[in-house]
């Protein structure tokens, strides 16, 4: 019937309600709360980017433009540095099916090869290591070309000396730990060099002069490479504490070296530019 | 021990002239002849067994070759080898008989029906045992220690020509042709032999003798008559 | 003909005149930087290692040595440390030429204007990862990791080497007396390394590319890296085979190879060859001549030179650091002097004490 | 506000290069992870998926037909009939199930009463006794006041929930009443259907579907996957890492899925059912699998899941190409233990049954040992557990034996002579064939044969008596068991001996006549018996032996051996221990006699020939082949190939070194005495195969003791005499321990064969067994065949005697065994049974000469001290079943006695009788008293007996 004043019907509706990540990030406590800085495409921004975030702040908020050029750096450092962490993450997942016994090593092996699943970590961390070991050299090639390791930064290119002799350390535990014929022998060769070292190898120069009366102090028994493999032989022991230093005892050290090195990087004016 | 031998003998010949002509049943008879130089005959040495030698006045020869008077051959065992597939027949309720008499066996060569009761005699006083090796049934070696002892056994397995020895006594042998049908006859002193009663039909009948061999005949039977097989031996 | 290129390449490959054309090339290369900095240049070098490799790869032996999942590594080591370097001295000589001219090298250009690190800085290394990450990834598909027979101390492979990135020090083995090889010489590497920037430090020359600034320390440095670092590990890797018998690249490895070893200490050379009399029973004495030759080699030059070649040099180092400068400088380059003896002498030791397990 | 900084580069081309890079990045992280989970083996599981779903839906078919429709469909109509009949009565049903759901509720609640009741009354229980207990009283009182209370109440609670159980059950009842019928019918329906119903669940389970498809895929394979991997953990059974033990797990069976299952037997590999389950893998089988796993017998790497990595090793070229194309299969480099190929899987059988030297379920491990023994590789080659005797001829008095020509002519190629000789070839081999070296071998050669007769004594011999008669020979050679061993005169049933033939070109009438009387004098560990053969038989035998000539190995022109060659010989071996002018010297001053002899001695220690032969001098010489006891595991690069092109594995280098042994100095420089030395076998293929599974089945792998097959006393004792058994091979002529006798066949009357032994560890006494091996006497006298004397030792006697009891569990009882005859009328009518049964007619105690054969059987005197009681009594109630075509008739056929008036026919006790009467029977008793031979009135009762075959 025309005329009569149609009551509108309640007509249900419903919408969803709009969300918009930027209105989240800005306006909501939560939000707030996480990121410390908004969207706005401008230089505050983008600094406040950079300081507010502790990953970002490994750079400074600007830097010189040579510095940034990957031609200069060839971003070495970085990539070192990115190729460690994916060897963490790759290692960690291998530990949760590795047993470092001899028993236990080669079948865990195989076991990743044949069935367990991604067993494929067991490549991206062998081939990892080797990356990471040329990233590396490439790395101090790269600083010794442009000459970076010259005052100030003259420490801080002997705290890389010693992270490159770390990975290499690093490189050379984890190849005993397959347990194959390989391993065992590349380590054989490799821990016999130890027994010559001077007056703490049993068979290098000088060690029969350190003698308590005519007790002879170094002997196959207590020298520098019967303490790098734990025994007279690579064996058991050894397997063991390769494990220990390659999971643990290096990976450490190597991080607390890297802190100092990235933070003498900043202290000691950034990427190196001439004067 | 010689009556025995007689009454069997009349038998076949009673047999074969009562030319019973039943409606549709033939006969197959016929005679094994035998042309060439007869072995010599070879004698059977007893003494080896006082008793045995005791029995017999004069020498006894071995029944292996037996020319007839009339140039025919004796103990041929003439039989019906193809043409009864699948029929079956009752084995007779009656015994064949295996006398042991004298140290032999009479007769030398006989026939019997599978599962047709076969009775071995010990005639004599000493001491025989029946060494049957038939191949196809498992071989029995009896001991008949006491005279006039009767033992009763039965073929289960057809088989053409059984061997019997008597461990105790070498020269004696025996050989029985084992039929799952009655359709059998072994050459008397004539060289004769008869099979009665014999369906219509085709046949081939075969002809052993322990010596000479084997040799068979296609025959057919047809309604009524008689039908003649004649074989011929060489030496 | 392939035959024959194989054949060749195997003849020449012999340690005297690979390591000697190597240091040639290198040498020619120090030389004239401009010339095998230039793209053609470049061109041809890369074209002659792939072209090599190509037709190496169709050898059956060569593939399986260099296929090998573990050799993949250095192979690629070889072309990517090539191209860096060529990289570098490219830049180098741009900003020699530059400097000659006046005008400010390519980093100078730039190193006054400041850019924000986010998003420009942050953004190559995100992309520089990602690349990294594919190329890890792509690596881990084709190639399987290496799972040889389980360890079995009683049976030992032959050859058994050390891991690839240890091969130079295994190949010094070779030379050197396990000691030296073994600990006297990677101390001296590591230290040495540490040393460069208390050694070399004028501050002015540090934060650009550059050749003829800083000719001498690329020079050391790159003959120290190059040969005595990555040729050695070339060669442990592809020429060295069972009983650390010499191989050509084509030459199957044959256990039963059977080389004939001379190698003689100088003190047997001294008394025995020249002098006709026996070894004098003390050791001293016995080693007289390699002592004296010893002091000499680390004494002369240090004095020569200080007064010639070096003389501006050790007034700018001051007396200790020319001296631990020179300890260094020598100990390198007795690396390749004593490969020389051995290769044309046959000598083994200068010095051989056996008794306390002192030889040089 | 400062001014917008500078830019570096434009970061919409570096955006581009991030696109370019994380499109790469995903693209390869997926290839990855799929690669990383599509696993061969997930391949094989689908396959077998599919394969058994095929299976069980054939069988579903098959279930289907074998419904019988027609049942079905008069239930389905019953069903029908029920519920038309239920719906009639819907309302009664709905209200019965009213008050069924009402009584649930009633019990519910009186159930939870009950309970709560019981916890009351269980602690007040407990408190009661811990007061009581603490002997504090009035509480206990007071806890017993409240027990006293509760009683009633507690018990009221259980009847009535008792009460309400019972009605729910007859409401139940009732409702049953109405559906009852349905609910039959049904069951009835489904139990027909039931099978059907079964197989479609699993065809459906069977079936890979786009479920089972998610729950395989790579990330959440974790859940419930249905491809995953089998294994078995073998308890006490672990894999050698050198020098430490790992425990053995199998994953086989992750591809193997159908090996103990029944119904694979044709199905295509990897699915086949494991051939004879009865004794492999089955629950109840000797090797279940669970215990033995497979790689123990099969080995192969066990923990790996894929064909090529688990070391799968193909039997010949044609299966490995095969699998080159199907499974990309390549030997897998890095895997020392690799799988047996399946034609020598036999070789893993040593490893638990050491002990056993003969193996019936390893046929070809058991041959390749016996021809390891009979061709003495155990004579060169160091084999643990292997110590064998000497297999060759004892040449410490070959003088009086052989001409040295003889000797030279058979050291040239020894198959000249006689083709079936197992004397290997020694000299003119291929390596040693060049003219240099053909020189030396002849130079070689005639060295030793000068050795050889200098260093040997001369036995006396004594000459044949008369010049004997062939064609008796040839008949004796026939008779008297010679064949048991030899084969000779046209009969090869054994070839234990050497084949006799062209003795006459070998060696002399003295010799050999002498050798027939008494072998043990010309060589006292020799293996050939005495057949204490007469005079005039050994001449006999001589005489046909020594017309059996060769004349074309006797035409063999001897080589002419230069004396400077043997000088240079001589003189590198005197090198090797004194300078070059002293040895100069030294040879200098001997004659050249002295020096071939000197080098016949150096030759003879470098070849090694006293490993076969006793040879004077080389009394304890050591072997001289490389110890071969742990060969299967050897390392495959200890194995010189040499310039042979083979594929690197044992088993083709082991074949290739028993065929052609000389074939690995081809191409090889070597100076004449540093050339290799094994000789040349030229075994056939069949034969060097079995020999291979030998060598292979010398393994390292130790077994833990749980699992070897521990043979007890008894077994030990059974292998020994097995040992002696094969070396003086009397299976050549008796039936015994399975083997049926070599030479029954010649006998076409059995009863003339040598007697049958099986058994005879029950039959016979031990002591006169002891006695008989030792010095044996005729027993059967109609046998031409005569039980040799072997001259064995006592060691050797009592094994034998040990070996005959167990064979048939019978306690070895070195006593006499005695028996107790119970009454003196049993014995009275065992007599009278012994009399009428005649059985001195055969078994004369002292035959008379001339009788003819049937009248000699074994004489009844010795039976009681030859034979076991026991044995007697099975012996003659069918003595047929125990000697297979013996003469002995059975007197009591089917058990029947054909005495009915002795203990009223009872057979058992009147054999009884008859074998106390023996044990105390006396031969000259009763021969004087033989029944005349004219008709004594025995008893006439003419027993006749129906017997049915």
């Amino acid at each position: 019937m025309p005329g009569q004043e149609e009551q509108p019907k309640k007509k249900f509706s419903f919408k969803f309600p709009e969300f918009s990540f930027k209105d989240f990030r800005l306006k909501t406590q939560v939000g707030k709360s996480v990121f410390r800085h908004g969207y706005a495409d401008d230089d505050r921004d983008r600094a406040l980017t950079v300081l507010t975030n502790v990953f970002f702040h490994l750079h400074p908020v600007k830097v010189r433009k040579s510095g940034a050029r990957f031609g200069f750096t060839w971003c070495a450092g970085g990539l070192s540095f990115f190729v460690f962490l994916t060897l963490v993450v790759s290692g960690i997942l291998l530990m949760f099916y590795y047993r470092p016994t001899v028993e236990y090593a080669y079948n865990d092996i195989v076991a990743m090869r044949e069935h367990v699943p991604f067993g494929i970590m067991r490549e991206l961390h062998r081939w990892g290591a080797h990356a990471m070991i040329i990233t590396v050299w490439l790395h101090m090639f790269r600083v010794f070309m442009t000459g970076s390791y010259k005052p100030p930064r003259e420490f801080n290119w002997v705290i890389g000396v010693i992270l490159l002799v770390l990975t290499m350390l690093l490189s050379f535990t984890g190849y005993l730990l397959p347990w194959d014929q390989l391993a065992i022998w590349a380590i054989t060769v490799g821990s016999n060099m130890a027994r010559a070292t001077p007056f703490l190898g049993h068979e290098g120069p000088g060690a029969s002069l350190l003698k308590l009366g005519d007790i002879q102090l170094i002997h196959s028994g207590s020298d520098v490479r019967f303490a790098l493999l734990g025994g007279n032989f690579v064996g058991a022991a050894t397997l063991l504490r390769f494990y220990i230093l390659h999971c643990v005892a290096i990976p450490t050290v190597v991080v607390l070296l890297m802190a100092v090195h990235f933070w003498r990087i900043r202290k000691d004016g950034g990427i190196s530019a001439p004067l | 021990m010689k009556i025995q031998s007689m009454f069997s003998a009349i038998g076949v010949v009673v047999l074969f002239f009562a030319v019973a002509n039943p409606a549709h049943a033939g006969t197959v008879s016929g005679k094994a002849s035998f042309s060439g130089t007869a072995p010599a005959v070879q004698e059977i040495d007893m003494n080896a067994d006082p008793t045995c030698a005791g029995l017999h006045s004069e020498t006894v020869t071995t029944e292996d070759v037996v020319v007839n008077a009339n140039g025919t051959l004796k103990n041929v065992f003439v039989y019906v080898k193809q043409g009864l597939e699948g029929k079956t027949f009752e084995p007779p309720a009656t015994s064949v008989k295996m006398d042991q008499n004298g140290c032999q066996y009479h007769p030398h060569v006989f026939g019997v029906q599978v599962n047709q009761p076969f009775e071995i005699i010990n005639s004599d006083s000493t001491l025989h045992n029946v060494h049957g090796m038939p191949t196809q049934s498992k071989e029995f070696n009896l001991g008949m220690p006491i005279q006039g002892m009767k033992l009763t056994r039965k073929f289960d397995k057809p088989e053409v020509m059984v061997k019997f020895k008597c461990d105790v006594h070498p020269w004696m042998n025996a050989y029985a042709g084992v039929l799952p049908h009655p359709f059998f006859g072994v050459t008397n002193e004539e060289g004769v032999f008869e099979i009665k009663d014999l369906p219509a039909g085709q046949y081939v009948v075969e002809a052993w003798h322990e010596k000479f061999g084997v040799q068979t005949q296609n025959i057919t039977i047809d309604e009524a008559g008689v039908q003649t097989a004649d074989f011929a031996f060489a030496g | 003909m392939i035959e024959a290129f194989k054949h060749g390449v195997n003849a020449f490959c012999n340690p005297t005149s690979i390591f000697s054309a190597a240091v040639a090339l290198f040498a020619l290369m120090m030389a004239f930087p401009a010339f095998f900095v230039s793209t053609p240049a470049a061109l041809v070098l890369a074209f002659l290692t792939l072209g090599f490799f190509g037709v190496g790869l169709t050898d059956e032996h060569f593939r399986t040595i260099v296929t090998t999942p573990d050799n993949v590594p250095i192979v690629g080591m070889l072309f990517i440390f090539g191209y860096f370097t060529w990289f570098a001295l490219r830049k180098a000589v741009e900003n020699d030429k530059r400097i000659a001219a006046g005008q400010p090298t390519l980093e100078k250009a730039e190193a006054e204007e400041k850019v924000m690190v986010f998003p420009y800085l942050i953004y190559i290394e995100f992309v520089a990862a990602l690349f990294y990450s594919i190329i890890l990834v792509l690596w881990s598909i084709f190639l399987k990791a290496p799972l040889e027979d389980t360890a079995n101390p009683s049976i030992s492979p032959n050859p058994s080497k050390a891991p690839w990135y240890f091969l130079g020090l295994q190949e010094m083995l070779v030379y050197y007396d396990p000691w030296i090889a073994g600990v006297l010489l990677p101390t001296f590497i590591i230290l040495g390394l540490c040393a460069i920037p208390y050694i070399d430090n004028d501050p002015k020359t540090s934060g650009f590319y550059s050749f003829k600034e800083r000719r001498r320390g690329i020079i050391l440095f790159l003959f120290g890296f190059w040969i005595l670092w990555v040729l050695l590990i070339i060669i442990g890797t592809f020429l060295r085979g069972p009983n650390w018998n010499f191989f050509g690249p084509f030459e199957t490895w044959d256990v039963h190879k059977l080389v004939p070893l001379m190698n003689v200490n100088l003190s047997d050379y001294v008394f025995v060859k020249t002098l006709g009399m026996g070894l004098p029973k003390a050791w001293y004495l016995r080693e007289m001549p390699g002592f004296i030759l010893l002091t000499l080699y680390f004494w002369l030059p240090v004095t020569l030179l200080r007064r010639t070649v070096f003389k501006k040099y050790y007034e700018s180092l001051g007396a200790t650091r020319y001296v631990i400068y020179m300890i260094l400088f020598l100990t390198m380059f007795s690396l390749p002097i004593k490969m020389y003896l051995r290769w044309a002498f046959n000598l083994k030791y200068i010095v051989a004490i056996p008794e306390f397990f002192f030889n040089i | 506000m400062p001014g917008q900084a500078p830019k570096l580069y434009s970061i919409k081309k570096t955006t581009v290069a991030f696109a370019v890079a994380s499109v790469f990045l995903l693209i390869s992280l997926v290839w990855m992870v799929l690669q990383d989970s599509t696993r061969e083996w997930k391949g094989w599981q689908r396959k077998f998926m599919e394969l058994s779903r095929q299976k069980a839906s054939a069988e579903l078919e098959a279930a289907g037909k074998a419904v019988d429709t027609a049942k079905l469909a008069e239930l389905t109509k019953q069903i029908e009939a029920a519920r038309t009949q239920s719906k009639a009565h819907s309302d009664e049903i709905t209200r019965v199930k009213k008050e069924i759901a009402k009584a649930d509720v009633d019990t519910l609640k009186a159930r939870a009463h009950y309970q709560d009741l019981k916890q009351f009354q269980d602690s007040d229980r407990y408190f009661l006794e811990e007061y009581r207990a603490h002997h504090e009283d009035e509480q206990a009182k007071a806890y017993e006041a409240l027990l006293a209370h509760r009683g009633p109440e507690f018990s009221k609670a259980k009847a009535d929930l008792e009460s309400l159980e019972a009605a729910r059950e007859g409401l139940q009842a009732k409702l049953e009443k109405f559906t009852g019928a349905e609910e039959t019918a049904r069951r009835e329906a489904a139990k027909l259907t039931q099978a059907k119903t079964l197989l479609e669940k699993k065809v459906k389970k069977l079936t890979f579907d786009w479920m089972q498809m998610i729950l395989n895929a790579p990330m959440l394979d974790f859940i419930r996957p249905s491809l995953q991997i089998q294994q078995i953990v073998l308890e006490n059974l672990y894999d050698d890492y050198y020098f430490n033990k790992t425990q053995k797990v199998d994953r086989c069976v992750t591809c193997h899925l159908g090996i103990d299952q029944k119904g694979f037997e044709d199905a295509p590999q990897p699915f086949r059912t494991h051939p004879r389950p009865e004794l492999f893998l089955a629950a109840d089988s000797p090797h279940p699998l669970e215990e033995i796993g497979c790689t123990v017998c099969h080995g192969g790497s066990g923990h790996s899941a894929s064909f090529v990595t688990a070391a799968h090793t193909p039997r010949d070229k044609k299966q490995a190409e095969a699998w080159e194309k199907k499974y990309h299969w390549h030997p897998m480099k890095h895997w020392s233990e690799k799988m047996l190929p399946l034609n020598h899987a036999e070789a893993s059988c040593a490893k638990c049954h050491a002990g056993q030297a003969e193996m019936p379920e390893a046929p070809k491990l058991s041959q390749g040992r016996k021809l390891a023994e009979t061709f003495g590789c155990f004579a060169c080659h160091k084999v643990d557990g292997f110590e064998r005797w000497k297999v060759g001829p004892n040449l410490k008095h070959v003088q009086s034996k052989l001409e040295q020509d003889w000797i030279i002519r058979w050291l040239q190629n020894p198959k000249e002579f006689r083709p079936s000789t197992k004397m290997p070839r020694i000299f003119h081999l291929r390596n040693t064939s060049d003219p240099g070296s053909a020189s030396k071998n002849d130079a070689a050669i005639a060295a030793i044969a000068a050795y050889l007769m200098k260093n040997s004594e001369p036995i006396a011999l004594d000459n044949p008596p008369a010049a004997g008669d062939p064609q008796k020979g040839e008949a004796l050679v026939k008779e008297l068991g010679c064949l048991g061993c030899h084969s000779a005169a046209g009969v090869s049933a054994n070839h234990h001996g050497p084949e006799l033939s062209g003795l006459g070109s070998k060696v002399k009438a003295e010799w050999l006549y002498t050798w027939l009387k008494d072998p043990k004098r010309y060589h006292t560990e020799t293996r050939m018996p005495s057949l204490r053969l007469s005079d005039e038989e050994a001449s006999h035998i001589t005489s046909y032996l020594l017309s059996l000539r060769n004349e074309k190995f006797e035409s063999i022109e001897l080589p002419h051996v230069k004396p400077e060659v043997v000088e240079q010989m001589a003189l590198n071996f005197m090198t090797t221990t004194k300078r070059q002018v002293e040895a100069k010297a030294e040879l200098e001053k001997m004659s050249e006699e002295d020096r071939l002899e000197y080098l016949g001695g150096k030759m003879i220690g470098q070849q090694g020939c006293f490993g076969c032969h006793d040879i004077k001098g080389f009394e304890n010489a050591k072997q001289i082949g490389t110890e071969l006891s742990e060969e299967g595991s050897k390392d495959v690069e200890k194995l010189f190939f040499g310039f042979v092109p083979l594929e690197h594995t044992r088993q083709s280098w082991f074949f290739q070194k028993l065929k052609e042994p000389r074939i690995f100095d081809d191409g090889k420089e070597l100076p004449y005495f540093e050339k290799l030395r094994m000789p040349q076998f030229d075994f056939t293929d069949e034969q060097a195969d079995a020999l291979v599974t030998f060598l292979l089945s010398l393994q390292k792998t130790v077994i833990p003791e749980a699992m070897q097959n521990r043979l007890d006393l008894r077994e030990q004792q059974i292998e020994a005499g097995r040992l002696i058994v094969a070396q003086f091979h009397c299976q050549g002529c008796h039936t015994l321990d399975g083997k049926v006798g070599a030479v029954r066949e010649i006998f076409e009357d059995k009863g003339k064969a040598p007697p049958i032994l099986t058994g005879e560890g029950k039959k016979v006494q031990s002591p006169w067994l002891y006695k008989f091996l030792s010095g044996p006497t005729t027993i059967r006298p109609w046998l031409t065949y005569r039980m040799p004397t072997f001259g064995f030792d006592h060691a050797k006697l009592t094994e034998l005697v040990q070996y005959f009891n167990n064979l048939d569990q019978v306690p070895p009882a070195f006593v006499h065994e005695g028996v107790v005859p119970s009454t003196e009328e049993e014995l009275q009518s065992g007599g009278k049974l012994f009399q009428m049964f005649q059985c001195i007619k055969c078994h004369k105690s002292n035959p008379e000469p001339g009788l003819s054969a049937s009248f000699l059987a074994p004489d009844l005197a010795v039976a009681r001290e030859r034979l076991r009681p026991d044995w007697v009594l099975e012996w003659l109630k069918d003595p047929q079943t125990l000697q297979e075509g013996t003469m002995m008739p059975t007197f009591f056929s089917e058990g029947q006695s054909p005495v009915p008036d002795i203990f009223e026919g009872d057979a058992a006790k009147q054999i009884k009788a008859i074998r106390d009467y023996l044990w105390i029977f006396n031969p000259e008793a009763v021969s004087s008293g033989a029944p005349s031979a004219k008709g004594t009135q025995t008893p006439a009762s003419a027993a006749s007996s129906s017997a049915t075959a």
